[in-house]
């Protein structure tokens, strides 16, 4: 038997560079972590930034212009995987930045933690690289043991420590789930590369194995995108979590699990669609209603945008359920238009949030914000545009997103999950609302701690980023994004089997 | 003749006792096992089919999973130890200041 | 060039007078008003001799576009013909004068611009409603005058009281409207157009071709035209505004609710007459309601005591006569008669107006009395008027009146109920004429000390036009003598009026019996049992009223002590409109609104609101919290997700 | 010249948005009074000359401007007028001034935000009258709401957070119907045709099949009911109304209510006309009912501004019935109700806006607007008599007003289609007279009954110079009609006889000869 | 025979043994039945001819992780539980109940397939010929599976560095003991 060790090209390094940026810096930031001389807030900032700054150089200027895997299938990129990297490092990088400027700072940039948080990221690029089973487990393992860590003790309290141990066991629990159902997948397909499933698929349709892999494949990877029913984590590890870290749970998780899903939906199992699009459209349903449903009566901010954001992973999954239909390869274009979309306005809004809190209230509630268009107008006019954007009302991204899925979702028939997302929209609003009539249509309320914030360029660069970029998109540069996504969306069609023409746009 | 049949069945009596676990004991250390026992009946599907399919992939899947099992029981008993710390116990109804 | 004047003086005068004099003293008020009337007068009466020296032929004045959508079209045309060319004379000519006498009338008001700006807006709107070539331009007219009706019903708007009876008079008028715009809907989906000359064409020359649907919908179109005139001329039952928008100023009842505005009902009916005539079940309804309505009118009239409410009841039987003369095919005697009763109500209304003035706007004729040694011009003028109104032979109502009754008469056997309801209306009016008259001049003086004090007789700017209308009164009706009185001139009127009449080919044959020669005895004695009960009827106001209230006179109320009380209530009509009209539908609006707006339709949209917090309420704080919970929430989803794949 | 007359309805568009960041970044609210009003000016001015040189011969699009948007979903940026949205647009431009003019006096620290929000909010409606490209209209359409949401939320009433809440849910959940209509029309096009479009210049002439039709309708028909608002679906009318500051009362009702007409006429009918022959009789039922209804719940409110609310419904209503006035068996629409349907609209927008002037002016001296703390005020204030009875006489649609023509226009069109609808409707004219009758009545005459009324200041010279270009206008409206008529006649009738397959040609955006012809006479 | 004695001696024992982890209320107990199971499983997979898996199976998880437990429970101090440790309320025993419904369908459901066929190159012949379990095992981890195995070593290190940590003792941070 010969043995072919792979050999590693120059090009694979430029294409890895992310992953081994992070690395390295996530090993430099642990050392800082048990070193007093360089173990200053500044220079763990300067590492993680130049970590970041360096992945993301890679991820620009180092992947391959066509999608190539190295390492005989353990690394794949091209561009579904180099946006899914560039916005998790994106995000990344805000959510950094964020913390360094607000009242988390000096719990934040420790050695250890910062080693914790690129560790988290590094799962995450890789687990949107990665064409097999194992890597993919091995990345999200990396993300999720990080995560619960981050999640209870930056800032050890009563309440963030519950909501670790919920999220870890939940976690655990759906961990499980998910390898169950690879592990039925494997023993019916044979194979761990999901490449090589897509090849194998077509011959078993309708079989047992395969649905229930499927089934609980899907359920693993529904808790970590956050779908109802197994969304009742969210709520709970968001409120608890640090600000930042729950931004890097709404948006940069949300990344990494989609990514991976088109390629299992679009894919792997784009044979097998009459299996997991019943399953996925029952996910979407349940999470639009319940997400929007359950938002409605919440006093917490954070625990707020928990169930709104339940409710946009439904919004999401309905673009996933077209890629199970055959009209066009739109619905990817759209999922990740509405993924970034999503992650601009989270970003924003978290951000916010962030910007507000101190050490004694760093859990909002709506109540706390009444009055802030007086005190803070901008910061109240930036938050009032990521509402009116989350609930989908022009000229924002949000209603381009929106628009896009539902386009994608019409092109494929799915009536049934437009109806309910469109019940769901107007629902929405009426919670997003709340936190405009508060900050803007209130007096300011006496509260236990006022928020006093201090002034900083820096959020206020990355707010007002937010929201241009949001306005941007919703209005004049929609094309010019949607243009680079398409291609993407060509590259995951390329790899599903056809079954009929695509069509071009006039 | 004992088939793949066979080991399925046993992985799911196996996954049944540990999710059964998971929901219904109070105790964290105990949930913490289960989960483990869960683990240990996906790995018994894996190695199972490994041999089915004449694949190694399935073990070395197996090789991964131990290895995560260690790390997310190292975090897992940390967290318990965090809790007992702050709590005085380990059981899990004491985890109610997050709802609504 | 004159044609305009006439239009727009009295527009003029209106925006003069309403936007730019409203610092103004009363003098300049008045002169404006009255001059921008007076010269609208002389330009119409030039116009008038120059179009009947032309030889009197119809002839269409083109204005300017007005709407035109669609194959709609509606242009400011104006239409001069005999009708009109008489109605311009009578507008202009009544209103001059009524315009003169109310500088006198208003005297103890502060400033009074307010007023001539109304009834010169009035007077232009009237002029657009006779002056107008289609249905459109008419109802200009129709509903301006109704606006001018409704603020100077409610001149004096602090009394609550006026304004409720401003409203209603538009509101009941409103009603009518409604029947005057589905005329002109149907008008124009029957025939594409709505002027009147194009129409008279239509059916004249294209006549004979009519079909049965256009016949049919003749019948509708007048129909819903007579509602119309129903509600502007005050017929059952759309009578009730008249009544109550006495609580005007009396020289706005005079102009507008005696002489003009409440005829152009009548003046309409004729101006459309050839379609009328093709309409006979119409025309039979039409004439029932207007003699219905006269003797209803009558009855009322007979009881009561405030001096204008009795003008106000004549009014409405007199106009009942016209429409029973309308409803005859009778349009000549409907429409001279309207002439006539123009001026001899004006001049009523006027006398009455001298009387309440000089009383200090009393009008309880109980407190009146013996007023003939203070207002000896007055009384004269008044007499003249009730002469001419009861049908005193020789007097001008005489003529007119008694040629509708005739009408009546030679209509047919079927008819002859509608005659005997006129005459016993005539009977009833002699009987409150003249109870009127003496009440008020005669028998002993009922007033207080003060009031006594100050009676005398008004000024020459208020009696002068009296003097003026009460000539027209007398004289008026030997324009149109039957020919069965010895005079020289017959019929001037009914030739005059000949051109505007036209019955259509297809109808003759029914119409032809008003044209039929008549034995004169048969219209002597018809004439005779009209005047023997006239005199009947007079008599008995005198014996009972000469003197005072004469003690037969209560006794005679207090024995048919019912049929009195129904009679001064105005047989509860007003009462009845309200319980059983706009009650209910202020109670069902007010369910509306609360119970189907509020409850229900509201209900709805803020219960799916209430019912998605309190779902999120309950199942949010019940769902979460406890760790296995989420867990077993979890599970379930995968099994209903398993159900799903499975089934 | 040349640059105007290509660009000029974007500018039309955009210059209030400028002028709405130009207003937040001023220095002080002096000088943001000033920029608004300049801004709204100009507006004005670009809306003239937009009617000025406005072809009436043609049914085309005019001035049309046409740029790729998102080619990608063949998403394009078409802007343009024609006769269904010309005095739309001039209305909005017109009114636009006379309100800022308002709330000149106001300040506070807020009022440099009312201003700005005021000028996007105008921004949004003209957008959304010119686009001609469904996504695009459907931006215009939904961002107009924001700023009406902040403009009743924090300025208006004591309940204003309920009512604006209510107002941008309920209309918001009426357009995520008509975005899901679009997106399914715009995919059936695309298998009909294989040409992604949103584009209306493309989608006319080519509905989709029968049965898809009536789903699609009803949910674009829906979504404009909410707006109007049709009878069941008016409730969040009054509140809102009542609510809002006298300001976005006047732009509610003056225009942003007539986008719900408008975009019956302009999408529903047009682009779903088999639709349109099934739905005709539910639609006008619901109109007639709206006008009755409406009236006679006018009639009982106790609140002058909820009166004219409801009286929005009922007029409304006729604007309703006039654009579904089926006739020959459904072969064509009835001009006669069309004109008057978007006359109507103009008119409404004068004398609803007029009406609500006024309630404003008594609220701001009185703090009140119940109908019962007033009364006599024609003693005092002669001058507003005078205004609120010529806004009275054109609402309720007395002959010599515009309210007049466009509801005979109305009426007649709707009477020849129907004559039980039409009949029924009529009587709407006298239900109408009721209510406003009663509310001079009550405002106006009688005795003055409260003492506080006994000193109340006539209009001021501010007052005057808003109200009286509405007043003149409702008389020039019902006297002149021709002067508006002209210009919209051929677009009307291209609708109404052709609505079957319904073409519109976007005509060159160059001065055209007749405008030529009429430029050198001027001079 | 022998062979399926075999499995169905050990698959009893096992099914017992994850009865009891679940069920015992006792931790210690608890865990000592899981190294039982483990070391059936282990039993398992090496008739299965994964030997190497068997290997790891004893040392990592029996020898390491349920020792870790072990250290924790007697750090802790944990004695047996109160008898309600199993005491289910009415919906929640609902749950079980259909778990168990559930499970049973998935497990007839794995139970009534048929194996595919679909096969691969590592025949237990093959791995003979190769070298044996381990050797192939470990010629495939360095091939096919690098990317993961390096990854790996960070996982573990991040593992480390979480567990320092959480359990890094706050100073402000009340003792409960």
């Amino acid at each position: 038997m010969n043995v072919t060790i792979p050999t590693l090209t120059s090009e694979f390094y430029g294409a890895s560079l992310p992953v081994y940026s992070l690395c390295v810096g996530s090993v430099v930031a642990m050392l800082q972590g048990v070193s007093k001389r360089f173990g200053s807030d500044k220079a763990v900032l300067a590492v993680l930034l130049l970590s970041l700054f360096a992945a993301l150089g890679g991820v620009f200027f180092g992947a391959p212009s066509v999608e190539t895997s190295y390492l005989n299938g353990g690394y794949l990129v091209g561009d579904l995987g180099r946006v899914g990297q560039g916005l998790i490092l994106g995000i990344a990088l805000v959510v950094t930045l964020m913390f360094s400027a607000t009242f988390l700072r000096r719990k934040f940039l420790r050695g250890e933690v910062a080693s914790l948080f690129l560790m988290i990221v590094t799962g995450m690029a890789v687990m949107v690289a990665s064409d097999d089973i194992i890597t993919l487990f091995i990345g999200l393992e990396l993300s999720s043991i990080g995560l619960y860590a981050l999640v209870g003790y930056i800032n050890p309290s009563r309440r963030s420590q519950e909501g670790a141990i919920k999220y870890f066991v939940l976690g655990a629990f759906a961990t499980s789930l998910l390898l169950f159902g690879f592990a039925l997948l494997y023993v019916a397909t044979g194979t761990l590369r999901l490449s090589d499933m897509a090849q194998i698929l077509p011959k078993l349709l309708d079989h047992n194995w395969v649905r229930l892999g499927v089934l609980f494949a899907l359920s693993g990877l529904g808790f970590k995108l956050g779908l109802a029913p197994f969304h009742l984590w969210a709520p709970d590890t968001y409120e608890a979590a640090p600000t930042g870290i729950t931004a890097l749970m709404a948006t940069a998780v949300k990344v990494m699990v989609l990514v991976v899903v088109v390629r299992f939906f679009a894919g792997s199992l784009g044979a097998v669609y009459d299996v997991w699009l019943p399953a996925t459209m029952f996910l979407a349903m349940v999470s639009m209603i319940v997400g929007n449903v359950m938002a409605l009566v919440q006093a917490s901010v954070k625990r707020m945008l928990a169930y709104s954001s339940v409710a946009h992973s439904g919004y999401m999954a309905i673009a996933l359920c077209a890629l199970g239909g055959t009209s066009n390869d739109f619905p990817v274009a759209a999922l990740l238009y509405y993924l970034i979309g999503y992650s601009i306005i989270s970003l924003g809004a978290f951000s916010v949030l962030m910007w507000l809190e101190n050490d004694q209230n760093d859990n909002l509630l709506i109540d706390d914000l009444a009055g802030l268009a007086k005190k803070h107008p901008w910061a109240a006019f930036a938050m009032a545009v990521f509402m009116f954007s989350f609930a989908g009302m022009p000229p924002t991204v949000g209603f381009m997103g929106k628009f896009f899925v539902f386009n994608a979702a019409l092109s494929n028939q799915l009536y049934s999950l437009v109806i309910i997302g469109l019940v769901g929209s107007a629902i929405s609003l009426f919670y997003y609302l709340r936190i405009i009539v508060r900050m803007y249509m209130s007096e300011p309320v006496r509260v236990a701690v006022p928020l006093v914030p201090n002034r900083s360029w820096l959020v206020c660069g990355i707010v007002g980023t937010a929201v241009v970029a949001n306005l941007a998109l919703g209005t004049l540069l929609p094309e010019q994004l949607l243009k680079s996504l398409v291609s993407t969306s060509q590259e995951v069609a390329a790899k599903k089997v056809k079954l009929a023409p695509v069509a071009k746009a006039h | 003749m004992i088939s793949i049949n066979h080991y399925l069945a046993l992985a799911t009596v196996m996954f049944l006792c540990g999710t059964l676990g998971v929901l219904f004991r109070r105790n964290l250390l105990l949930v913490l096992m289960s989960v483990e026992l869960m683990l240990n009946a996906v790995n018994l599907v894996f190695v199972a089919g490994s041999r089915l399919v004449n694949n190694l992939d399935g073990q070395v899947m197996v090789f991964f999973i131990i290895t995560v099992a260690a790390c997310e029981a190292g975090v897992g008993l940390a967290m318990v130890i965090a809790l007992y710390r702050r709590y005085g116990t380990v059981e899990t109804s004491f985890l109610r200041m997050l709802r609504g | 060039m004159l044609f305009w004047l006439i239009l727009f003086l009295p527009l003029f005068g209106a925006v003069l007078n309403g936007l730019v004099l409203r610092r103004a003293s009363k003098t300049v008020s008045h002169v404006v008003g009255s001059a921008a009337l007076v010269g609208a007068f002389i330009c119409a009466l030039l116009t008038y001799l120059d179009f009947m020296r032309s030889g009197g032929h119809a002839q269409v004045i083109p204005g300017m576009e007005w709407i035109e959508a669609g194959s709609f079209k509606a242009p400011f045309n104006y239409i001069l013909d005999r009708l009109s060319g008489m109605m311009l004379l009578i507008i202009t000519g009544i209103g001059s004068l009524i315009h003169i006498y109310a500088g006198g009338y208003m005297h103890e008001e502060k400033n009074t611009y307010r007023f001539f700006a109304y009834l010169n807006l009035f007077v232009f709107m009237m002029l657009q409603l006779v002056m107008g070539d289609n249905l459109l331009v008419m109802f200009i007219g129709w509903e301006g005058v109704g606006l001018c009706s409704y603020l100077l019903i409610g001149y004096w708007y602090e009394s609550d009281d006026n304004a409720a009876a401003g409203m209603k008079a538009f509101l009941v008028n409103r009603i009518g409207d409604i029947g005057f715009l589905l005329g002109i809907f149907l008008t124009f989906q029957t025939f594409h157009t709505v002027s009147f000359s194009q129409l008279k064409e239509l059916i004249l020359t294209a006549g004979a071709s009519l079909n049965g649907e256009q016949i049919h919908a003749i019948g509708w179109i007048t129909l819903a035209l007579f509602v119309g005139a129903c509600g502007k001329s005050a017929q059952l039952p759309l009578y009730v505004w008249l009544p109550d928008a006495m609580a005007g100023p009396t020289p706005v009842s005079a102009l507008i609710h005696a002489a003009t505005m409440v005829t152009a009902g009548v003046y309409m009916m004729t101006r459309v007459n050839f379609l009328f005539y093709l309409a006979p079940t119409t025309q039979m309804i039409v004439a029932s309601v207007g003699a219905a309505t006269a003797l209803f009118a009558a009855t009322i009239a007979l009881v009561q005591y405030d001096i204008k409410k009795v003008l106000a009841y004549s009014t409405v039987s007199q106009l009942g006569y016209m429409v029973l003369g309308c409803g005859l095919g009778a349009y000549t005697a409907g429409v001279f008669h309207l002439f006539t009763h123009a001026c001899f109500k004006a001049l009523l209304f006027l006398g009455a107006g001298s009387v309440i003035t000089a009383m200090h706007h009393k009008q309880d004729m109980r407190e009146m009395g013996g007023l003939r040694k203070y207002m000896p011009v007055t009384h004269l003028v008044m007499l003249i008027g009730v002469l001419a109104i009861i049908g005193f032979p020789g007097f001008s109502g005489f003529f007119s009146k008694d040629e509708i009754l005739w009408k009546a008469w030679t209509a047919g056997d079927r008819f002859h109920i509608l005659w005997g309801m006129g005459t016993i209306a005539a009977v009833c009016t002699a009987f409150y004429m003249v109870r009127l008259l003496m009440l008020t001049f005669y028998g002993p003086n009922r007033s207080d000390h003060h009031t006594r004090e100050h009676l005398h007789e008004t000024s020459v700017v208020m009696w002068g036009p009296l003097v003026v209308l009460a000539l027209l009164s007398f004289g008026g009706g030997y324009l149109n003598v039957p020919h069965v009185i010895p005079f020289p001139e017959h019929g001037l009127f009914e030739e005059y009026l000949a051109p505007v009449l036209a019955i259509p080919a297809q109808a003759a044959e029914h119409w032809e019996h008003l044209h039929a020669e008549h034995e004169a005895g048969e219209e002597w004695a018809v004439m005779a049992v009209s005047v023997l009960g006239m005199l009947l009827a007079s008599f008995s106001a005198i014996l009972l009223y000469g003197r005072g209230f004469s003690p037969l006179s209560t006794a005679l109320a207090t024995r048919f002590q019912g049929i009195h009380r129904t009679l001064s209530n105005k047989y509860y009509v007003d009462e009845f409109y309200a319980s059983a009209v706009v009650l209910p539908l202020k109670d069902m609006s007010y369910f509306l609104w609360k119970i189907v707006d509020v409850a229900i339709i509201d209900g709805i949209v803020n219960g799916v609101s209430q019912a998605c917090m309190l779902v999120s309420g309950l199942t949010s704080f019940r769902m979460s919290g406890s760790l296995h919970r989420h867990g077993m929430v979890m599970l379930v989803g995968i099994l209903c997700m398993l159900t799903v794949l499975l089934f | 010249m040349d640059f105007l007359n290509h660009h000029v309805l974007s500018l039309l568009t955009f210059v209030p948005l400028l002028t709405a960041f130009a207003v937040l970044l001023s220095p002080s609210l002096g000088l943001a009074r000033w920029v608004s009003m300049l801004g709204s000016l100009l507006t004005f001015l670009l809306s003239i000359h937009v009617w000025y040189y406005f072809d009436g011969q043609t049914s085309g699009l005019q001035f049309t401007e046409i740029h790729n948007w998102i080619p990608t979903f063949g998403i394009k940026y078409i802007m343009g007028v024609d006769g269904l949205n010309l005095l739309l647009v001039v209305l909005t431009a017109f009114l636009t001034p006379l309100i800022l003019l308002s709330v000149w006096h106001l300040d506070g620290s807020k009022q440099k935000a009312f201003l700005a929000l005021f000028m996007s909010l105008e921004c949004g409606m003209l957008g959304s009258l010119v686009a001609f490209d469904l996504v695009f209209f459907y931006i215009f359409w939904e961002a107009m709401l924001i700023p009406m949401y902040f403009l009743i939320g924090i300025w208006g009433g004591k309940n204003r957070i309920y009512a604006t809440s209510k107002f941008i849910i309920y209309t918001f959940a009426g357009s995520l119907l008509m975005l899901a209509a679009m997106i399914v029309l715009y995919i059936l096009h695309f298998e009909q045709t294989g040409i992604y479009t949103t584009s209306l210049l493309d989608l006319y002439g080519a509905p989709p099949a029968y049965p898809t039709q009536m789903w699609l309708f009803a949910a674009f028909a829906i979504a404009f009911a909410i707006k109007v608002p049709v009878f069941p679906f008016h409730t969040w009318l009054p509140d809102a109304h009542t609510e809002a500051p006298t300001a976005g009362s006047v732009i509610l009702a003056g225009v942003m209510l007539k986008l719900g007409t408008y975009g019956l006429v302009r999408f529903a009918i047009p682009l779903f006309p088999e639709a349109v022959v099934s739905y005709a009789p539910l639609i006008v039922g619901l109109g007639v009912i709206g006008i009755v209804y409406g009236a006679l719940n006018a009639w009982m409110q106790t609140d002058a501004k909820r009166m004219v609310a409801y009286s929005s419904v009922s007029h409304l209503g006729f604007v309703v019935i006039g654009s579904f006035a089926l006739i020959g068996g459904g072969a064509a629409l009835s001009p006669e109700a069309l004109t008057g349907a978007i006359y109507q609209q103009i008119n409404h927008g004068i004398s609803t806006g007029a009406l609500f002037f006024l309630v404003g002016v008594i609220y701001e001296r009185r703090h009140t607007r119940l109908l019962a703390d007033f009364g006599g005020l024609a003693k005092v204030m002669p001058w507003f008599g005078v205004m609120l009875i010529v806004a009275t006489l054109s609402s309720v649609g007395l002959p010599g007003t515009g309210g007049f023509v466009g509801e005979f226009l109305i009426l007649l069109g709707t009477f020849m289609a129907s004559p039980l609808a039409g009949s029924v409707a009529s009587l709407g004219v006298l239900l109408g007279a009721i209510y406003m009758l009663t509310l001079c009545r009550k405002i106006l005459f009688g005795p003055i009954t409260h003492e506080e009324n006994k000193n109340l200041s006539d209009l001021t010279p501010r007052e005057f110079a808003y109200l009286t270009p509405l007043a003149i206008l409702a008389i020039v409206m019902g006297v002149f009609p021709n002067l508006f008529l002209d210009k919209i006649r051929p677009s009307i009738e291209n609708l109404a006889n052709n609505y079957k397959s319904y073409k519109i040609v976007a005509e060159a955006p160059a001065l055209n000869e007749a405008g030529d012809k009429r430029a050198e006479a001027s001079r | 025979m022998s062979q399926e004695l075999m499995f169905y001696a050990t698959a009893f024992l096992i099914t017992v043994c994850s009865v009891m982890v679940v069920t015992n209320r006792n931790p210690v107990v608890s865990a000592i039945y899981l190294v039982g199971d483990l070391f059936l499983l282990a039993a398992v997979f090496a008739s299965l001819d994964a030997h190497f898996v068997a290997a790891i199976q004893v040392l990592v998880y029996a020898g390491a992780i349920v020792v870790l437990f072990m250290f924790v429970i007697m750090l802790l101090n944990l004695g047996p539980e109160g008898k309600a440790h199993l005491r289910i309320p009415a919906p929640e025993l609902a749950v079980l109940v259909l778990t168990i419904i559930g499970f049973t369908t998935i497990g007839t459901l794995l139970l009534t397939g048929q194996a595919p066929g679909v096969g691969g190159e590592w025949s237990p012949e093959a791995i003979q010929a190769n070298g044996g379990n381990t050797f192939t095992i470990a010629m495939v981890l360095f091939t096919k599976f690098t990317w993961p195995f390096e990854i790996s070593s960070i996982l573990i290190l991040l593992a480390v560095i979480a567990a320092i940590v959480i359990a890094k003792k706050d100073k402000k941070q009340v003792v409960h003991d």
